[in-house]
């Protein structure tokens, strides 16, 4: 029954961690906006951690610059299972207009399973909170398959 | 046997660990909601603390390299436990505490400093850096804080033993300031004790960490601070640990300032108690986090050393004075 | 009486005196023979004294010897004489515990010194002299005692030479420790011109207590009372302490926190209860409390400047005699409970913290918090026994500190209380500040030492020996037990000594003969007798404490299946894999290093221009830490010159 | 400090203003949003231009030949690389791209992000195949013009491939007073 209380809360209580991987920090205005009153994804249980011990899903914005290579591939091992990786915005998946540079590493899905991406140059909160929202479906469904 | 039973009762009921648990995970979420209003937020559920406290329980916990794995899992148990002792020694219903002794307030005083300690030590025990620094930050503002709340519980002590005289071995009792307050009325009718209480007001979301004054946690600058490297289980326990201590702080200034008051019937006692205990959450945490920016641990330090314990030395004085 | 316990006291004193001599002879061919003998001097002596305690403690008898069969004449006592009462066995028992626990220690942690012959003889004579001194019925045996205890504690200050400052903390604490030695025989010499007897049982009878006083009984007792303040390393004697504790082997740290303060907090026991009763009058009572409450707040303050472990230990250990010695003030049968209590304690935690910080040092030849670190993890038993040590210094419930730190609140609260006093309030704040305080800088030494992160240049230091740890672990044993049983405490040991200092007539007939107190119409006491109820009983709650620690456990560590739990709880394993390295925002973990020794800026940045002041105080200079301690003198002085 | 609590205070008893959207339907973007892409590959002229001008480079065009000679020509638009500048629109001569207001681009899997379209480019008409008579017919004819053109300009026959023109002196001269002419009125203005 324990268990089962904790699959349930599992996705009722996703905490946030965020990494910014070289992005000009658009995404990164909009993500902290969704926790303002107007979108308030706190009712959802959203909580933005200052650190990836804590973290149940990490969204990483930017391509993946040369410098912030290693810190991100360090910093998302840090994250306790289970764990879903959202990438914010078009810059982790392809890049972006820094396509082709040499000073990025990308995309994302070359370092990590991407569970749930979102696109936009930058996103519109609401499509952050979807997206937000899809992953901790997937969330609750690692979890459960973590038990098994 | 039945004394084992009703001390059982005592310590996993009321007003032990499921008491304690559910007042914790009611007013923090009441808090959180509270808070959300007052920025024009819908706020999260009511037992949004209760679903992280689970979800913590469910994930991984990792133990970093750097850390002692004994005192790193252990510190935050420990600190849980001293908190619920904590609620043994108040006599919340009726001034009945579940234990009692001559000098509840020192014990208290220290089971809350224990309770820090033990943070500290966990964070200490994870090898962050973070944590080190949290640490550092949440040790000032104890220091900050002590001060004041010395103060208080001096003067609040002074102030039932001065008019009962040569009763003086029950000093810091807390049934002896229920006694005195059901005889008097509440300490906070003495307008004397009036900035005592205001001092407390202060004192409170300092000890429980709450928002203007979590200098110790705070997310952006330090990465949470002391819990920097804690996750799942461990992570869970603090979480936990500091909804109770909301109640705890809560319920200590009912019995301080606001003791003495029964109706005769148990069940609209602890109504009330639960009411005053969420006005006393709205007013000390919610208000404060809603309306403030978190300060520097500077200014927490010199904020507390000066203004509070400068209201709570008046009424030391004023008390002291027999008025 | 039983006439063969008469001859316990000076055979204790005697076991260790002659083992000096005899471990100097036999030491120089077999350095085995010679620890074989110190074990057996320090041995024999603990057994001797814990042989009186029934007698003393439970019977309350007054065991006196008189050297040679040199009993009193006609009143007048001329010979030397040992008097045991409850009070000088109270502190011959915490004498003769810490040198069997630091003898003990020395085996292991001195085999890499040379001289070692030279070692024990004097750390003999030290112990000797100690005890000599608690058991002395005699002013002047007391002040050749002092004399011994001095020079033998500075040369063994200065024992290991190679130590950056040895020389330098010896020579500070020869010089102005000479000043002290000095107050207590020109405090003699004045006692003796004007009640011409140095037996301490006749000078409480023929003291003038009710009559008034005369200037020269004034200036004796403010000379004495400098005296032992100086060998307490009261106030602005504190430097000292400092100096030396940072230099001095951990066994004699021990032995110089542990027993040489607590000759001093004896002496001015022995001085304003016993010899002069005036402990009871405001001025003395604000004196001694005075001195003792900035003691121990200004001690407390430097020690967060410190970088050196012992040397912050060192300044702790001012400040619990501070402590010891502001309720020893307050001239009531708690306060002086709560004093010996503390008394007691703190030779038991802080013996605990010199000996985890000597084996600090064994092991890793640094005693530097800047530099050392993650300890914890090379040396885990050191590691529980700091943190005994450091929860009962800071007063954490349930070791001893707690027990004995509540007793001084509800000391100096009843105090205020009682004599309607803002004053003792002031001081009832003071020491619970100074209580968090202390927490704090152990936390520094907690954080910076054993936790954090472990520098690469002691990846390979090892835990100490058993030979080592057994000690500590005694001492570790006695905080806790301390701690749990405060109400055993207090029936065996305090109660005694606290009816031993309020029955001054008792002690005066022991030694000159039944009958004598009443013909001198000697008073009862200064302080209202018995008893010192009033204690708190740890036991019920810690049961409640341990009972929600185990039941919340068990809900955090098996609340999962137990199969699974490997998957829950993710430990490292054989592989380097970054998921275990501390977050450092994603750098690698060899930047994440960070020092702790100066941990609480913000604190201190509040507080600079106190800790400018303070700074530019403690320069350094004996020429300086003279002037402060003459200063004190002169001072002193003058209070009781203007006020006696 | 006091406005702040008052206005908390007051915003207790206000509705918030959250938006209510997960719970309904996503709020509608702000006019002239640039959305999710919209592509009318009925409209498209295979002209290649919104490729060019595309910074990110998210576009990329695929050409199947089909058996009948026509060819099946498909754009992709890749949501995840586009920056939504609306370039592409403004350079669209078709007006085949549009960017809608559809902001909610949210998936799991790289084709939830792909907007494409193919259409089929016809191939011209087969060519009818000539006669050797028809063709001789058609020689005759073009050069019957050719005569008829150089009979009529009066101007000299053309001079064969590789030489120069030659002009007659009066020509050149006529053609170097009128450079003349041309360089004064140029100094002229520019005095």
């Amino acid at each position: 029954m324990f268990e089962k209380m904790i699959d349930k809360s599992m996705a009722k209580s996703p905490w946030i961690f965020h990494i910014n991987a070289g992005s000009c920090n658009g995404c990164d205005i909009e993500l902290v906006s969704v926790l303002t009153p107007r979108y308030d994804a706190e009712r959802l249980g959203f909580r933005l951690t200052g650190t990836p011990r804590q973290a149940d899903i990490v969204v990483v914005s930017g391509p993946v610059t040369l410098q912030s290579r290693d810190r991100l591939i360090r910093t998302l091992e840090q994250v306790p299972q289970p764990r879903v990786v959202v990438s914010l915005g078009s810059c982790p998946r392809s890049g972006n207009v820094f396509k082709g540079s040499y000073a990025i590493d990308g995309p994302l899905e070359k370092w990590t399973h991407v569970d749930v991406s979102v696109a936009g140059c930058t996103p519109k909160p609401e499509a952050i909170v979807a997206a937000l929202a899809q992953a901790t479906q997937i969330l609750e469904q690692k979890r459960k398959e973590m038990r098994k | 046997m039945n004394i084992l039973l009703y001390n059982l009762f005592y310590l996993l009921v009321f007003p032990g660990l499921l008491f304690c648990i559910l007042m914790g995970v009611l007013l923090s979420g009441l808090d959180r909601i509270l808070v959300a209003r007052m920025q024009r937020r819908v706020g999260p559920p009511l037992l949004q603390n209760w679903y992280d406290f689970l979800k913590c329980m469910g994930k991984e916990t990792i133990i970093p390299r750097h850390a002692r794995r004994t005192v790193y899992l252990f510190a935050p148990v420990v600190g849980f436990g001293a908190l619920i002792t904590i609620s043994l020694f108040l006599p919340v219903l009726n001034g009945k505490a579940a234990f009692s002794g001559n000098s509840d307030l020192v014990v208290i005083l220290y089971l809350l400093t224990l309770v820090s300690v033990c943070g500290m030590v966990g964070a200490s025990a994870s090898g962050s850096p973070f944590a080190g620094v949290g640490l550092s930050r949440e040790m000032v503002a104890m220091i900050s804080y002590e001060l004041p709340f010395v103060l208080v519980m001096l003067s609040v002590s002074l102030k039932t033993v001065a008019l009962n005289p040569m009763g003086a071995p029950l000093t810091f009792s807390l049934t002896e300031i229920w006694n005195y307050q059901a005889a008097h009325g509440p300490l906070i009718c003495h307008w004397s004790l009036i900035p005592a209480a205001l001092a407390m007001l202060f004192v409170i979301p300092c000890e429980v960490g709450m928002h203007p004054f979590d200098v110790a946690e705070a997310e952006t600058e330090i990465c949470e601070g002391m819990l920097a490297e804690y996750s799942g289980k461990p992570l869970a326990v603090y979480k936990l640990t500091h909804m109770v201590k909301m109640y705890v702080m809560c319920a200590l200034f009912y019995v301080l300032f606001l003791g003495g008051l029964s109706t005769g019937m148990a069940a609209v006692d602890v109504v009330i108690f639960v009411l005053v205990c969420a006005l006393l959450t709205f007013l000390t945490m919610s208000l404060p986090h809603a309306v403030c920016a978190r300060f520097k641990v500077e200014q927490v330090f010199q904020f507390y050393w000066t203004w509070v314990a400068a209201l709570a030395l008046v009424s030391l004085v004023l008390v002291f004075f027999g008025l | 009486m039983n006439t063969f316990m008469q001859n316990f006291p000076i055979l204790a004193i005697m076991s260790l005196f002659l083992g000096a001599f005899i471990t100097s002879l036999v030491a120089r061919h077999s350095q085995k023979a010679g620890n074989f003998i110190s074990a057996l001097s320090v041995t024999l002596a603990l057994g001797f004294i814990l042989a009186l305690f029934k007698p003393v403690m439970l019977d309350g008898q007054i065991i006196t010897y008189w050297l040679g069969g040199w009993e009193p004449v006609a009143g007048w006592a001329i010979g030397i004489c040992l008097e045991v009462d409850a009070l000088s066995l109270f502190f011959g028992l915490i004498v003769t515990v810490a040198v069997f626990v630091s003898c003990l220690y020395s085996f292991t942690y001195m085999n890499h010194d040379d001289a070692l012959p030279n070692y024990y003889t004097l750390f003999l004579m030290l112990s000797g002299s100690v005890l000599g001194l608690v058991l002395s019925g005699d002013l002047f045996n007391v002040f050749v005692m002092i004399e011994i205890m001095t020079f033998t504690a500075v040369a063994l200050t200065a024992f290991r030479t190679s130590y950056e400052g040895a020389l330098e903390g010896a020579f500070k604490y020869l010089a102005v420790g000479s000043l002290g030695s000095t107050g207590v025989l020109v405090g003699i010499a004045l006692l003796y011109s004007q009640l011409h007897t140095l037996n301490l049982a006749q000078i409480a009878a023929l003291m003038p207590v009710t009559q008034g006083s005369s200037v020269v009984l004034a200036i004796a007792f403010g000379f004495l009372f400098i005296g032992f303040g100086t060998k307490a390393f009261l106030f602005p004697f504190h430097p000292l302490a400092a100096d030396a504790h940072a230099v001095a082997p951990a066994s004699i740290s021990l032995m110089i926190s542990g027993v040489l303060t607590k000759c001093g907090v004896y002496g001015i026991i022995r001085l304003t209860y016993i010899l002069f009763q005036n402990a009871n009058r405001p001025v003395v009572s604000y004196l001694v409390t005075g001195f003792g409450a900035v003691s121990m707040f200004v001690c407390v303050t430097m020690a967060f400047n410190q970088h050196n472990f012992k040397r912050l230990l060192a300044f702790h250990s001012i400040s619990q005699v501070g402590y010891v010695i502001t309720v020893v003030g307050l001239s009531s049968a708690l306060g002086l409970g709560a004093g010996l209590y503390h008394a007691m304690n703190h030779t038991i935690f802080k013996g605990l913290l010199f000996l985890t910080a000597g084996a600090v040092q064994h092991q890793t030849g640094s005693l530097d918090l800047d530099r050392l670190g993650g300890l914890s993890k090379r040396m885990p038993k050191t590691t529980a026994l700091f943190l005994i040590g450091a929860a009962s210094i800071s007063g954490l419930p349930p070791f001893n500190g707690f027990a004995s730190k509540w007793m001084i609140y509800q000391a100096t609260f009843n105090a205020g209380l009682l004599h309607h006093n803002l004053f003792y309030l002031a001081v009832c704040v003071c020491a619970l500040l100074t209580s968090v305080l202390t927490l704090a800088s152990f936390i520094k030494v907690t954080q910076s030492v054993f936790f954090g992160q472990l520098p690469k240049e002691y990846e390979q230091v090892e835990e100490v020996p058993l030979a080592m740890r057994l000690p500590m672990w005694i001492l570790a044993v006695l905080c806790v037990v301390t701690g749990l049983f405060p109400s055993l405490v207090q029936t065996y040991l305090l109660t005694p000594a606290v009816s031993a200092i309020a029955n001054i007539p008792a002690y005066v007939d022991a030694a000159m003969g039944a009958g004598y107190a009443a013909d001198r119409s000697v008073p009862g006491g200064v302080i209202a007798s018995l008893p010192v109820t009033n204690t708190w009983t740890p036991t019920a709650w810690l049961a409640l404490l341990f009972s929600v620690t185990c039941a919340v456990a068990i809900v955090a560590i098996l609340g999962s299946p137990k199969d699974r739990q490997h998957e829950y709880i993710s430990q490292m394993g054989e592989e380097e894999s970054a998921k275990y390295d501390s977050f450092f925002s994603g750098e690698q973990a060899v930047y994440s290093q960070v020092g702790g020794s100066d941990l609480f800026w913000g604190f201190k940045h509040n507080w600079r221009k106190y800790f400018a002041v303070m700074h530019n105080w403690h320069s350094g200079i004996v020429n300086d830490y003279t002037l402060y301690g003459v200063a004190a003198i002169a001072f002193v002085l003058l209070v009781c010159v203007t006020t006696l | 400090m006091l406005p702040y609590v008052t206005k908390a205070l007051s915003n207790l008893f206000k509705k918030p203003s959250t938006e209510a959207f997960p719970a309904g339907e996503p709020p509608k973007a702000a006019p002239h949003y640039r959305g999710r892409l919209h592509y009318d590959p009925t409209l498209c002229i295979n002209c290649g231009m919104c490729m060019r001008v595309c910074a990110p480079q998210a576009i990329t065009r695929e050409i199947v030949k089909l058996e009948n000679g026509d060819q099946q020509i498909t754009f992709t638009y890749d949501m995840t690389s586009c920056t939504f500048c609306n370039t592409c629109s403004d350079f669209c001569s078709k007006k085949a791209i549009t960017l809608t207001e559809d902001y909610m681009i949210v998936g799991t899997k790289p084709e939830d992000f792909l907007v494409s379209g193919t259409f089929i480019k016809k191939a011209p008409p087969p060519k009818p195949k000539l006669t050797p008579e028809q063709i001789a017919e058609m020689k005759e004819k073009a050069e019957a013009a050719k005569a008829a053109k150089a009979a009529a300009g009066g101007v000299a026959p053309a001079a064969p491939a590789g030489e120069k023109p030659k002009f007659t002196p009066e020509q050149i001269a006529e053609m170097k007073a009128a450079a003349e002419a041309k360089k004064a009125a140029a100094a002229k203005q520019e005095g």
